[in-house]
């Protein structure tokens, strides 16, 4: 029980995205959503270490240290694109102005809280970058996560058991199995991959689902 | 003749005394003030506090900072990378202290130490861990927590280039935390790439305005940090 | 293709409804968006809460905004001038709000709004009338005063230059609030000196990234109000 | 009695600011200050909407209606001169970035207290400008005013009885008949114009001053 590849589900996020929006992509698999933009819509990327109109990665012939994105991987600049101070790129965050945010997850819950900063294990070293930003300010949220863990352990779970990145903020979740909507009832199927049955899905899933 | 140049890194970081704050600009490598980093290293100062987004990387720059046992606590938003070894190291020993502050909460409140406001609410970390302890307020039905502003006594900074007023501009993503911490310390200390004639910055292109810097040293031919741990190097 | 360009500042301001709060660019005439108000002017809507600095001067601009009657608050630092008798004759009249704010604190209040920061502490105003029944509290034994995050529904903006996507530079002492002013509406409209060449702006000299910006409209020979002024001209 | 001139006043105050200072002038004889500047020194000036290396007035040829200062004149720009934007402006005030303000004023108490924005009088409109932030944020606050008012009231009181500005900010005065230095002792006299015996200056005072 595969389901969708990582592309697949980056595709699948992509074409959730409206046209026009600004986009900020985390590290992982959502960085491939750059790669799927649908036929006819323009989303402008800002990375939170200070670009807005960030491109693909560059040529080897135009790599530079000093032009890279959150992950620390280099990228390019965009025409329009602008580089600013860390406070401007967390206005952008913090005051709401961008329209979507697309993050991986440890666990997601069924109210739409969001682990994915730490494990809470006592001799885990804290990093939080810059998640809790995004989580308290972007105004959309989605997810994308493998459906389980590597050893099968739940990740869409009634209440998260990992320390919180941010409470409620997660509106939509790609997995490799189905794309789930949060919603004041509960998290309600979208979408299942090809071959998964709801029957297979709920199994796959610690919160109860809505068909 | 205001010339706020000084001729050597070493003179530049001469007067940081053991115990000082000091903010180091720079997101991982890009715009870290590696040969101001290491001129600090060859002083021997300890008991730094050191406040920047990371860690350092490989054994060289910060991380060489804190491997020589000169850094009593960071304050960082992502102590973790892939080159990072030396601060894991002494935290899981217990031999450094760590503040571990939200990226953009880390940049608001150097940003809020400049400015003059010591204190300012957000929702970032309301509802997580990281907001336990703190003071939790509502404005219209939404809770925020309350962060304070930070300050320094000095700030080693990495610019693109700078006239002897210390009007500085920056390189791309190498900008970063180097504004905001040029406005937060008592000593602003800069390296800059270029050293150029007064006059010839665009005045509508300044990023950062003479009257946040204090010292500027020509570092014409910067380090690149992610090719010395290529090279497997380590300072000293 | 994302292109925020519209065709004329009647159709930019269209959608303003009375009641609204705006935040109007300029320090004096510089960087006053004087064809957008004029604009909202032919508009008729009323009822309108305004930001600004000051308060118009002569007939033309804002003080004709606020001379027509459309104005029912006005929120500034300073609300006298040289020139100004429109705003003044409504007050002593009681027929018009005002909501004193010193000028940082106007400034701060509005990037706070724009940057997600409800409220914040400054020790401007502290030991002054003006601090009367606002929240007083001690930090490291200084007493200072919460003040606000200010938001809008609409910002109207004078700038140099802009691309389709809303990048903008200005022109001197024409910066001023504008900058602050883009990031705290709802929705924020653009006169523009001239439009550019999506790509011609320096990435590093952007001011306002367009991420900031929501509409676009190029005036390419824009009033100087001291001029109008001169002539005795008012509005319309 | 009329003692200095305002030229001499504001020679007084531009010769007690220290070499490489960044200052801001306020409106009125304070502006006078930037044409004293003793040989050998370099000040850097600030005006709040927005400029740092604020020049002269400009030749006609070269007005430029949006370079202007506070006092909303036209200003010219010095070579290492910068724009920024008014919350930048703030910073350099709030954040203690400026060494020395000159500002006018309507009564300075004997310690320190300075009032200059409004009379109080139920028919004033109140406008406060950016007076309260400078007094606020800026280290050091000279005055330069004349020592009486044109009716013969005096200006340097025991306690103001006009709304402050900001209370205990101010560390020198020149007025046209004395300088004053503001200690925790009270007032103490550093200079008298020219022919002008303590006794005189003490009965155009309220406060009582230090010889």
């Amino acid at each position: 029980m595969t389901g969708w590849t990582r592309e697949q589900m980056a595709e699948l996020a992509a074409h959730d995205i409206p046209d026009g929006s600004y986009v900020n992509l985390g590290i992982g698999i959502p960085e491939l959503v750059a790669k799927f933009v649908p036929e006819g819509r323009e989303f402008i990327y800002h990375t939170e270490n200070g670009l807005l109109g960030m491109g693909p990665a560059p040529d080897p012939s135009e790599e530079d240290h000093e032009l890279i994105n959150a992950g620390k991987k280099m990228v390019t600049v965009v025409p329009g694109g602008s580089f600013f101070d860390h406070a401007t790129s967390f206005t952008m965050i913090r005051g709401g102005h961008i329209d979507v945010c697309v993050l991986g997850a440890m666990q997601v819950s069924e109210q739409g809280d969001l682990a994915n900063w730490s494990t809470g294990a006592a001799t885990a070293i804290p990093a939080v970058g810059g998640a809790m930003d995004l989580a308290a300010g972007v105004k959309t949220i989605f997810v994308i996560t493998q459906h389980t863990t590597k050893t099968g352990d739940a990740k869409i779970v009634k209440n998260c058991t990992y320390p919180l990145t941010g409470p409620k903020i997660v509106s939509r979740i790609f997995t490799n199995l189905a794309v789930l909507d949060v919603t004041k009832d509960g998290l309600r199927v979208l979408k299942m991959a090809p071959g998964i049955s709801f029957e297979d899905l709920q199994a796959q899933t610690e919160a109860d689902l809505i068909q | 003749m205001i010339d706020k140049r000084v001729k050597s890194v070493a003179d530049a970081v001469a007067d940081i005394k053991g115990g000082a704050t000091i903010m180091i600009g720079g997101f991982g490598e890009a715009g870290s003030p590696t040969e101001l980093i290491h001129a600090l290293i060859d002083t021997g100062v300890k008991d730094l506090t050191v406040i920047n987004n990371n860690t350092g990387n490989g054994e060289v720059g910060l991380a060489a900072l804190i491997g020589a046992g000169q850094v009593k606590k960071m304050i960082c938003s992502y102590p973790r990378s892939s080159h990072s070894k030396v601060f894991p190291e002494l935290y899981l020993k217990g031999e450094i202290e760590l503040e571990i502050v939200p990226q953009g909460t880390l940049a608001e409140r150097i940003r809020a130490g400049g400015t003059g406001i010591p204190a300012f609410y957000t929702a970032t970390t309301v509802g997580t861990p990281l907001a336990e302890g703190k003071e939790i307020r509502s404005f219209d039905g939404q809770e925020f927590v309350l962060e304070y502003g930070l300050k320094a006594d000095f700030a080693l900074i990495k610019c693109e280039s700078s006239d002897r007023l210390g009007n500085l501009i920056y390189n791309k993503t190498a900008r970063n935390f180097n504004p905001v911490m040029c406005t937060a310390a008592d000593v602003t200390i800069v390296q800059t790439h270029k050293l150029v004639e007064l006059g010839s910055l665009d005045s509508e292109a300044i990023v950062t305005p003479n009257i946040f810097v204090d010292r500027i040293v020509e570092v014409s031919d910067p380090v690149i940090e992610s090719h010395l741990i290529a090279a497997g190097e380590c300072y000293p």
